[in-house]
Parts: structure tokens; C-alpha cells; sequence
């Protein structure tokens, strides 16, 4: 078995405040694989993600992150992180500036990829111009724009209308399929995690910690059939079950 | 007693003694005076304060200033001259020069701000300098000690003495007053309006004045040396030693008039020709100084203290 | 706030009937207690006398003008530069801050005879001193806006794993401009002010001289109004400067930062 | 940034390591080049001089001193009352601001003796002017920061209707205060030059005297180790006052502002 | 019939930058109704919000809003907008500060509107200190300090986990029976937004504008169960039906 890209021993996190974030946490996320993040708000998913990303250390315990994840990583954060003095076409070319890609090939990178979350009209505003969504879709077509080999998402469609979140959803799978990446995917809504993922850990609050993993083998390509089958949906009860039980725990 | 309180250019020094002399020894209580001594600074403007009428009395360096203020239409007035010679002079290291009409060559001359608007003028139409050799003397001597060739400027009874002192030699000491440099110094300003509605003040302060110098050169200034260093505290009794016997040697104060009409004498005919040569150095315009303006001689002249000198044994 | 924002005309008219009304009440003290000139002329006199000696004024100025724009120049660079370093670790802060602190608080009179003995120039040693007196405030400034950067997306710049300068190009210059341009509105005055003060120290006279040898000339000569005429020109050109630095927030903020908006 | 904090005692002994290689440069050139002690003393002859002028130094220290807080404290409450009226007015900023300009470059030498007409006592002359060096920082630099208040919670307040004094107190004041503090750094510094400076000018004579008039005093007559001394107190004044500031400022920002974290 | 509270009449906004947000927009929103807004990412719900409680002057057209609705408005915004200076508590209790309240009745004030959204713990910590989910709850607590008597939500539970989320539904609605207030609500949540209101205005994008409006008339006081009638499904049909109506045409 090869190893995990990224794996999590005993790891403790508490802040300087004195909050326990997170206690005693094992979790292994393999290559290639795509995992949601499912808990109530405050239990440690975004803390979990940061030590994923190499952004927090544990306070005990131990986190590996395979060589390849290390600055090939996607983020989108929980808020849209964008910096206020560019417009919206600097702000998503910004790894590739990063990455000193010659400026011929960002410019024709940055069209396609705000094509994607349907900004193409808005890539010379700057982010106070957007709205909160429009933000969110700057921050998530950033983080998609170098291809990486991890991406870590923080609830980046929870200000996103259904429509718009379901399109997004076939459009992010679809790339996992072509690229084949690691993704990580913080998310509230049951029906969300099942669609995408094929693992799902539940997380318990105070101090957050993993309460349950479901596995999902629903075959890919997913598509919006597959919201209407009775699997789907006996997933979701199974999930939503879960989450009572880590509520109440 | 009347209250007074009088400027001086300066910060409290061995040329300012005659004045201290006359508060420490009671000369100028005798005169109905209650003087306070305001001192200057290098930086500390008095001058305006004697128009604005915060002070009544102000010590003058030399009679440019109050030809400016004749010109400008400032209403005050010379009323007696302390110092015969102005002590105005420029030094140079041992040897370096044989003439003072060498010292036009000098590569480097130190001079302070206020002389480059005043007599520096004069030194360059009459004696060749050149604006050239000009740095700024910011009354520091380190930067004259350690270029043989520059001069500077300085006060002939203050300079020597710490050049001594801190460069280890006996510099060269150029009078300006003895190149042709002939105004008067350490002048007494008044007001005009003072001068006109209560010449009796003006005539007590000059006298007492005049006697608290005699006292000072001849008698016995120790206590007034107190004072001098109450308002200097860092002013050693060694310099003040050395500065009031190089004003005695070089005759600063008693000498010429002085020795025959008192100490403050002043005659019109000088001050014309220092005017005159202003004039010549470009400093003014003719007709733009009323010379009958600049100085009234009402209060000195009248011989006061050169008995006192005489018995003191003035001149042995 | 609630207030409405000026009209166009209104942000040119406002200051300027205040000048005027302050102008106005200067001039009439002057007259009401009959203040004489050599004390402190009217601005009608004050503007008289400018004019009569504009042309002679006039190379003094430029001279002043040119030390001083020199002088806020070096100082941005030299602030930036110090800022930057520091930003970037706090040990050369902590080794150095206490050196930037010492040449802002040593009074350039007491040092001007070393500067003139080391440096021969006299302009130099002009540029000199009105640097000293004109960087900290850009320094300071300029590393609490480094300093100030959002940590977030420091974070996601340490994700990408961004070199130390590029963090700084990126990130941190962005985020200190409105710090720096603070900066720069106080520095712009007080490299006109140390330009001045430095020549009333370390200045020569002669030709190449600027408006503080002519305020110094003038009140040794007690030449009271062109005293204040060439004060007056001081003050025009550090209003000048201000105003430049302004339009200049503008232009850099105006789209992006809460500072420049309404 | 990558760089990890340097630990407790790293924060101390930086400093003091870097400072001691200062000094001993300075001590080596001195001796290399057989630098005369009135051109530019040694280190230790200037430590050695300070401690023997130590008792005649320290009244005059703690003259400056005074000066250099309560005109610190005139230029806070000057400051910040004039940022908060232009920020709360641009009306008042377009009338106002061209005197602050004016007041920031106007060169105390020139119009010290004008002060000194206008007011009484010594003490108060050198007061304003202090005041006068150290207030424009401050006013600027509270300014920018009560403009760059979050344009959001800006609304909030306009929303529940908070009164022009709620909105300075609960929003704005906070709002400024990165750029406040780092306007008090810069003030700290120039109200210590200002106090020595303003000695310089409207001199205070006799007893009551501060650093300023020892170090002239030394300069004129070349004791120039003495005036080292006194230059050297007045260095590690400065630097006390900045460590006081940027302590405060730790205080202040410490749990909340991006610019005091790590 | 009484006049409404808020009423939009032939309403344009277009920004500075050139963008038109909003056009002929006419809306009449009744004293004590609980309204829900629907529509795409950046089809103008926030601007829509922002003109009802007079943060916004429209370009073209007349807002008007009744006496009782100025001033006494809690707002809700996108993002959670707190202070970071001062703490959880005393950001929730600003609006009582503003209203000069003495000091003992904010602090009993305080406490239950922490506890209400679950911070009860999170008094003393800094918003920095916050996860998003928290941050957006202490916002919802100090909007509602005040017992407004309109309230404007935009997107206030995007970021909460479902359970919580569901909770505060009912919380919220049974504050809107006692107090009787005015509520507008910005959801991407078609369940949601049946689950709450009385009336739902779906919005059309480019440039943004009233699509359809829908009524809803399933009886008050609303509870879990009714998530379960064959009513409330319908209803999500029925509005998800102009959802993609609205974002087609
Ligand atoms: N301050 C602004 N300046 C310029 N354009 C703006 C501004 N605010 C919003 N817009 C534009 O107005 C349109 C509507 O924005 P609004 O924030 O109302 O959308 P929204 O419906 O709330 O979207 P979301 O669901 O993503 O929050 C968008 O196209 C946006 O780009
Ligand atoms: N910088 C910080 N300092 C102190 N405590 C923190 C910090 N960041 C997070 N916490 C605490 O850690 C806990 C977990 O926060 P985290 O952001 O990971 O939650 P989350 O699961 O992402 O919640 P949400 O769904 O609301 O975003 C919370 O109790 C929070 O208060
Ligand atoms: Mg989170
Ligand atoms: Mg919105």
C-alpha cells in the first residue's frame, strides 16, 4: 500500500487563547482521493484543514505531508481572502505569479479560469465591486488555476446559490477526474459531501475530534442523476444520522 | 527702585563683567535699579525684544545692527559704547601666516552665519576675501584645529583661551578693529521713546553701568564673577581670568576716548566713518541710514569713572 | 459620516476663503493695535515686499526646493529600504532600530561640524541633514504598514510558498501604502524644514545659497518683512508639497482603500 | 514571514550585541586613525565623561525631559483633537489643514523670537515650540487612521443611527489607533529634538537649563567628549521613549491588530 | 389596507464602476411579513437589502420607507462585520451602547443573546478568535439585541452546520411571532426559505430585477415536522422551478 499524502497521528491543537480545538486526532487522507469534512460549526474543520495545509502546527501529536503536497497546494479559505488593492484577474493569476509563469501564459490561463466560476465579465473590478459570492468564485477559481495536487476546500459554495453550487459541483468533480488530485472538502450540507465525496468524516465538537467515517462507493462519473437515486438519498439519512450522534456525543 | 531688565547678545562671560559688576556690587541699587540680566546665545535672539518693549536695555556687538535699525525705521537708539575696540577677530595657527593681508589665501575660513552678513562683507571688498574659503563656524573649534591652513573667526578675548587649551598653542589673533574695522561694540540700545520721556533712567543706567565696568577691569570683580557663573555654570574662573586681562592688554574697553571722556565714549565723527565704509563694502545704499538716528551721545562723555579709575590705579 | 461631500468647487473655495478670512484678520490686528512692521508686518506689506524681491528670492527658492526634494527622495528610499529590512526580520530590527532612533533625535546642530568635516561638499552635507531629520517618519510608518498586512493572506502567500520578496512585493508593499503615503505627507514637510534648518546650520553663504540664509540675513538685518516674505515662500512650498502628496493618496488609494472613498 | 521569533532573551541581547559592535568600531576607528578627541571622542572617553559629568548632567537631563513629555502630551491632545475635527468634517480639513502645513514648516529659529514676545515665560516659549516639531505627525497619521476606518462597520453605525461622538468613539478611535501609535513613535522622537532644538532657540538661561545648553555650552568650548555626554544622554532618551511607545503599542494592539502578532 | 413599511417603486442602482444591479425594481414589503429573497450570485439581493435600510440611495426611482422602520433595523450582513478590537460581547451589545442603555441592563441583556446563538463561552474571546460559523452567529446575536422592528438577514446561516441551522429556524420564527417584527431574508436555501417565510421574491440576474414572486400559506407556528409534509415539498419544487426560470430568461 503506498503511503498517504497526508496523515494525521494523536494530533492535539489548542490556541494561545486556551480553546482545544482539536484533541487527540487520527486521520490518513490518500492520494488521489476525495474527502469531506462534515461537523458543527466550531468543531475544529477549518483548524483540521490548516494543519493539513502546513498553516498550523499540532500542539502534540504528529501530521505527514508527503513531498508532492508541499507547495502544491490549492486553498480556498472560508472567507475570500482576496487583496482589496487588485482587480480580479491579478488576484486569480496570483499563484501563477508566484510560481513566475511567464505573463503570456497567465494571461491566457486567468480568461478560462474565470470563465469557469462565470466572472469572465469581472475581471478588471476589483473585489469590493463583487458581491459576496462573486467573491468566493474569485477565491475558488485562484486556488484551481494551478492545477494542484492537493486542494483543500473551506465551504467555498455555501454563499453560492443551488444552481450555480450544482454546477460547480459536476464542474470540481469533473477536474478531479481529469487531473487527478487530492481533495479536501469542508462543507455543512449533507447532500453536498455525498455527491462529491468518497469518504466522509464526521466530526465531533468540543474538543473536536473524529466521530464516525462513512465510505461512499458510488461509482464516478456523478452526475445530477444520481441526486434522484435511492442510494443517494439513504446516504444522506445515514450522514445526517451521523451528525445527530456527533452532536450529542 | 526702577525695574530693568537688560539683553545681552550673548551667554554670561568675561565681557559682559563691567554689567554684573555693577548688579553684584550694589552700584546700580545705589542708582535706584533693580537690573535683570537676560542673557543671549548662539541661537537666542534678543533683539527684537527691545522694540516689542520686553526688555529696556539691550547689549549690541556692533553698529551695523543699529544702522539696520535706523534704516528699517526701528525705533531705538545707541546711548553708549563699552567697548572702544570691537574684540571681532580671526585667528590662524602659529606661522601659518606672516600679514593679515595673507590671510585672503587661506583655503578654509570659518566664519559664523551672522559675521557673513555683516562684516565679511567688508573683509571681502576691502581685504580680498572670497566667499569661496566660506564653512560655517557653528562656535565649534574642532574643525579649525584640525586644518593647519583654515582660519576663524572669534572673539578676540573668548577664543584664544580655549584654542589654548584644547589645541595646545597660541594662536594667531588678527584685531579687525586694528585693519580698519571701526565701530564701536558692546554698545547699550534704548529705546527712543525711553531716551525721550525718561533720559534720567537711561543717564542712571549708563552711569551705573559705566562705573560697574571700571570696578570690574580695576577692582575687585569676584563677586561678579559669581554671578557670571551663576548664569553660566560651566564658565571656568580660568577663562574668566584670561579674558579680562586679554580685554585690559588689548585695550577693548579703557582705551583712546575712553581714557579721557569715560568709559561708553562715543564720537559722531567715528561712526560716520565706519558708515562710511559699510557704504564701501556695499552693506547700504547712501542716504538709507539717517546717521543722526543711530546713536545720541546725551549720556556719555561726561568723564563719569575716570577718577574711579585713576584711584583703582588704572594705567600702572 | 453623514455629512454631505464637498462639491468640486467647494473643495477649492473653502480653503481659500479661509486663508483669505485668516489673512484678513492678520492684517487687521496688525492695524487695529498698530503693530510696527520690525515687529511683525501685515500679510498686505509681507506680500509687498515678496514681490519687490521675487527676483532675488526667486534663486533661493529653487535652491531650497531642489535640497529638499533631494533630501524626501533619499529619505524615502533610505526609510523604505530600513522598513523593508525590518519587516523582513526582527533581528535586524532589534539591532538597528536603536541607530535609526539616535539619527532622529541627535540635533543636526551639534552634529553639522563632524558631517562638514567628513563630507566636503557643502550641498552634501546639506542633503545630509535634512535626510536625517526627513526619513523616520517614512521608516516608522512604512514598517507599521508592512507590519500591518493581512494575516490571512499572508497565509496564503506562505502557502504558495512565496519568497521573501515576493511576499513583500505582493503582500506587504500593497498594505503599506496607506501607511507610507502618511508617511510621506509628514516627511514631505519636514524634508522642507530640515532642508531650512540645515542651511541655517551647516549652510554656506556665497551664491548657492537658499531661503534660510535669506531669513537669517533678514532678521540679522532686521528686515522684518522679507524675513516673512521668504517664511511665506517656506510655507507656499511646504503647502505645495502637501497638497502633491495628497493628490498623490489619492490616486494610489482613491479605488481600492476606505481611507480615500466619499 | 518563514524567520521564527526570536525568543525572550534574543530580544534583549540582539540589541545589546549589535550596540556593543558599535561602539567598538567606533572605539577601534578612534584609535586607528588617532581621531583627536576634539574632532570625535572614543566611546569610552565619552562613557568616562559622563560619568564624571554625571551630577551636573542629570538636572539638565531631567530638564529636556519634562519638556519632552509635557510637549509630547500637547502634541497627543493637539493632534488628535485637530485629526478628529477633519475627519469629521472635510470642511474643516480644506480650511484648516494649510495652517497645520504651515505650523509643520515654518522653521522654529525664525519665528522663536516671535513666541518669545507673544509669551512669558521661557518654559511656555519652549513648550510651543516643541509642540509645534512634534504635533503634525500625530495629526496626520491619526487622520489617515480615522479615515481608514472599515467602510462596513461604518455602516453598521450609520445604520443604528450613532451620533458623530459614537462613531469617533466606538469605531473610529479604535480604527486609528495602529496609525496613532505608530504617529506616537515618530512624535516621541521629534518632541525630544523639538525640546532640545527649542533650547537651542529660546534658550533658557541662568538655573533652569536642559541638555541643549550643555551641549552648546561644550561645543563652544571645544570640550567635545562632554558634549558627547550630553549628545549620548540625549540618544538614550530617545531611545527610551521609543521603547516606551512601541511597549505601549504591544499593549494596545497586542490582542487584536495583525501588526503585533508573532 | 395600511401603507406597507417598505415600498420600491421603479427602483434602479447602477454603481460607480458602470454595473447595473438593479432595474425597475418594485417591491412593497408589509408591517410584520416575512419575506425571503431568492436569486443567483450577484443578481442584487444585497444591494436590494442595503436599499431597504437606506445604506444605499437608488440611481433611479423612489424608496420609501415608514417612520418605524428608521432607525430601529438590525442588520444582518454578508460578512460577519464585528469589530476585531473588542470582544464577542461587546460586539453584541454595540447597538445597545448606541442606544445608551445603562450598563446593568446590557450585561443582562448580553448573556441570553450569546447563549441564544451558542457562544455562551465565547463572551471573553477576541472575533479573531472565532471560527466563521461563530463569528456569523455573534453577528446574528447583535442584531437582534435591539428586538428590531425590521430585520434584514443576508445570508445569516450560510456558514452554520444543518442542526444548527435548523434550530436557529425555529428560533428565529418564533421570535417573529412574539415580537412581531418585519423580517426580509437573503437565502441560497430553497428549503429554507419555504421553511420560513410567507412570501418568496425570486430574482433574475443581469441586470437584477423581480422574476416572480411566490405566496406561501402554511399556518404559523412552523415546526420540523412541517419539513416533512408533502407541502413543503411541492413548495421547494415549485420555487427551485423559478429559480431556473429566473436564471434562464
Ligand atoms: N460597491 C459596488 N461597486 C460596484 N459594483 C457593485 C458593488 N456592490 C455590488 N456590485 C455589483 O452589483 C451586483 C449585485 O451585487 P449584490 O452584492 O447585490 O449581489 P447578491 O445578489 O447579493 O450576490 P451574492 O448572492 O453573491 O451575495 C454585482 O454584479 C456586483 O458586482
Ligand atoms: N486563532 C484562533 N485563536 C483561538 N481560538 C481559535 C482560533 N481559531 C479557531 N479557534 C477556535 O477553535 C475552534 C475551532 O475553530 P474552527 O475555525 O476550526 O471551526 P470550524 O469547524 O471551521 O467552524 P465553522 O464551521 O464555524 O467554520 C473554535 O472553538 C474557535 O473558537
Ligand atoms: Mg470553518
Ligand atoms: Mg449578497
Amino acid at each position: 500500500m503506498t503511503p498517504p499524502l497526508l496523515a494525521l497521528h494523536q494530533v492535539d491543537k489548542r490556541f494561545a487563547g486556551g480553546t482545544l480545538a482539536l484533541q487527540g486526532l487520527d486521520l490518513a487522507i490518500a492520494r488521489g482521493s476525495f474527502t469531506s469534512l462534515l461537523g458543527s460549526s466550531g468543531c475544529g474543520k477549518s483548524t483540521l484543514l490548516r494543519l493539513l495545509a502546513g498553516l498550523e502546527t499540532p500542539t502534540a501529536g504528529r501530521v505527514e505531508r508527503a513531498d508532492d503536497a508541499v507547495g502544491n497546494t490549492g486553498f480556498v479559505f472560508q472567507q475570500p481572502t482576496l487583496m482589496p488593492w487588485a482587480r480580479v484577474a491579478a488576484n486569480v493569476a496570483l499563484p501563477l505569479q508566484l510560481q513566475r509563469r511567464r505573463q503570456a501564459e497567465i494571461d491566457t490561463a486567468v480568461a478560462p479560469a474565470l470563465a469557469a466560476v462565470g466572472l469572465q465579465d469581472f475581471g478588471n473590478a476589483f473585489p469590493r465591486e463583487l458581491s459576496g459570492g462573486m467573491q468566493m468564485r474569485a477565491s475558488i477559481a485562484r486556488a484551481l488555476i494551478t492545477r494542484p495536487a492537493l486542494l483543500l476546500l473551506d465551504e467555498p459554495f455555501a454563499a453560492l446559490d443551488e444552481i450555480t453550487r450544482f454546477r460547480l459541483n459536476e464542474d470540481l468533480l469533473a477536474l478531479w477526474q481529469r487531473d487527478a488530485f487530492t481533495a479536501v472538502f469542508v462543507t455543512h450540507s449533507v447532500a453536498e459531501a455525498v455527491f462529491l465525496s468518497q469518504r466522509i468524516v464526521v466530526m465531533a465538537p468540543r474538543p473536536g475530534r473524529v466521530s464516525e467515517i462513512i465510505g461512499l462507493d458510488a461509482p464516478y462519473p456523478r452526475h445530477a442523476a444520481f441526486r434522484a437515486t435511492p442510494a443517494f438519498a439513504e446516504a444522506c439519512i445515514r450522514v445526517s444520522q451521523a451528525l445527530l450522534r456527533a452532536s450529542d456525543g | 527702585a526702577d525695574k530693568v531688565v537688560f539683553g545681552t547678545n550673548w551667554k554670561a562671560q568675561a565681557a559682559h563683567g563691567g554689567f554684573y559688576q555693577a548688579i553684584a556690587d550694589g552700584t546700580y541699587a545705589k542708582a535706584g535699579l533693580d537690573v535683570t540680566i537676560r542673557p543671549g546665545g548662539p541661537q537666542v535672539n534678543n533683539r527684537p525684544l527691545l522694540p516689542a518693549g520686553r526688555i529696556d536695555f539691550l547689549m549690541t556687538g556692533n553698529l551695523l545692527h543699529s544702522f539696520d535699525n535706523v534704516k528699517n525705521g526701528v525705533p531705538v537708539v545707541v546711548v553708549a559704547a563699552m567697548f572702544q575696540k570691537d574684540p571681532q577677530a580671526l585667528f590662524s595657527h602659529p606661522g601659518a601666516y606672516r600679514t593679515f593681508a595673507e590671510l585672503n589665501t587661506a583655503p578654509v575660513a570659518w566664519i559664523a552665519k551672522d559675521a557673513q552678513f555683516s562684516w565679511w562683507a567688508w573683509l571681502k571688498a576691502e581685504h580680498g576675501f572670497r566667499d569661496e574659503q566660506l564653512r560655517p563656524y557653528a562656535y565649534n573649534l574642532g574643525p579649525f584645529l584640525a586644518n593647519k591652513r583654515s582660519i576663524q573667526q572669534g572673539y578676540a578675548v573668548e577664543e584664544p583661551i580655549s584654542i589654548r587649551s584644547q589645541g595646545g598653542f597660541e594662536p594667531q589673533t588678527w584685531l579687525l578693529a586694528d585693519h580698519g574695522y571701526s565701530t564701536y561694540s558692546t554698545t547699550i540700545e534704548a529705546r527712543v521713546e525711553t531716551v525721550q520721556k525718561n533720559p534720567a533712567l537711561v543717564k542712571r543706567f549708563v552711569e551705573a553701568s559705566i562705573i560697574g565696568w571700571v570696578n570690574y577691569l580695576h577692582g575687585d570683580r569676584s563677586k561678579a564673577d559669581a554671578l557670571i557663573r551663576r548664569d553660566n555654570p560651566d564658565m571656568p574662573q580660568a577663562t574668566i581670568d584670561a579674558s579680562a586681562a586679554l580685554m585690559k592688554q588689548l585695550g577693548i574697553v579703557d582705551s583712546g576716548d575712553a581714557q579721557t571722556l569715560g568709559i561708553g565714549a562715543m564720537r559722531p565723527e567715528r561712526i560716520a566713518d565706519f558708515h562710511a565704509k559699510m557704504l564701501r563694502a556695499g552693506l547700504y545704499k547712501p542716504g538709507e541710514v539717517d546717521l543722526s538716528k543711530v546713536a545720541t551721545t546725551a549720556f556719555v562723555n561726561q568723564g563719569v569713572g575716570v577718577a574711579l579709575a585713576r584711584q583703582l590705579g588704572a594705567g600702572r | 459620516m453623514a455629512e454631505p461631500a464637498i462639491d468640486h468647487r467647494g473643495r477649492w473655495l473653502t480653503p481659500l476663503l479661509s486663508t483669505l478670512a485668516m489673512l484678513a484678520a492678520w492684517e487687521a490686528a496688525v492695524r487695529w493695535w498698530e503693530i510696527p512692521p520690525y515687529l511683525l508686518p501685515g500679510p498686505l506689506l509681507v506680500a509687498r515686499t515678496l514681490f519687490e524681491n521675487f527676483g532675488s528670492l526667486l534663486p533661493s527658492w529653487w535652491f531650497t526646493v531642489k535640497i529638499t526634494l533631494a533630501a524626501l527622495a533619499l529619505a524615502v528610499v533610505g526609510g523604505v529600504l530600513l522598513a523593508v529590512l525590518f519587516a523582513l526580520s526582527r533581528r535586524a530590527e532589534a539591532s538597528l532600530a536603536p541607530l535609526a532612533v539616535v539619527l532622529q533625535v541627535t540635533p543636526i546642530v551639534a552634529i553639522a561640524p563632524l558631517i562638514l568635516i567628513l563630507v566636503d561638499s557643502t550641498t552634501a552635507a546639506l542633503l545630509v541633514c535634512a535626510f536625517i531629520v526627513a526619513f523616520f517618519p517614512i521608516m516608522a510608518n512604512t514598517l507599521q504598514g508592512l507590519r500591518s498586512a493581512d494575516a490571512n493572506l499572508r497565509e496564503l502567500l506562505r502557502l504558495y510558498r512565496a519568497t521573501r520578496w515576493q511576499t513583500l512585493r505582493y503582500l506587504l508593499v500593497p498594505s503599506a501604502l496607506p501607511y507610507f503615503m502618511a508617511g510621506l505627507k509628514i516627511a514631505g514637510g519636514l524634508a522642507l524644514i530640515g532642508a531650512v534648518v540645515a542651511e541655517f546650520t551647516a549652510g554656506a553663504a556665497g551664491r548657492e545659497t537658499g531661503l534660510a540664509s535669506r531669513i537669517l540675513e533678514a532678521s540679522f538685518r532686521t528686515e522684518i518683512p522679507k524675513m516673512f516674505a521668504a517664511l511665506v515662500l517656506v510655507s507656499l512650498t511646504g503647502i505645495g508639497i502637501h497638497l502633491a502628496m495628497q493628490a498623490l493618496a489619492r490616486r494610489v488609494l482613491g479605488r481600492w482603500h476606505d481611507s480615500e472613498r466619499g
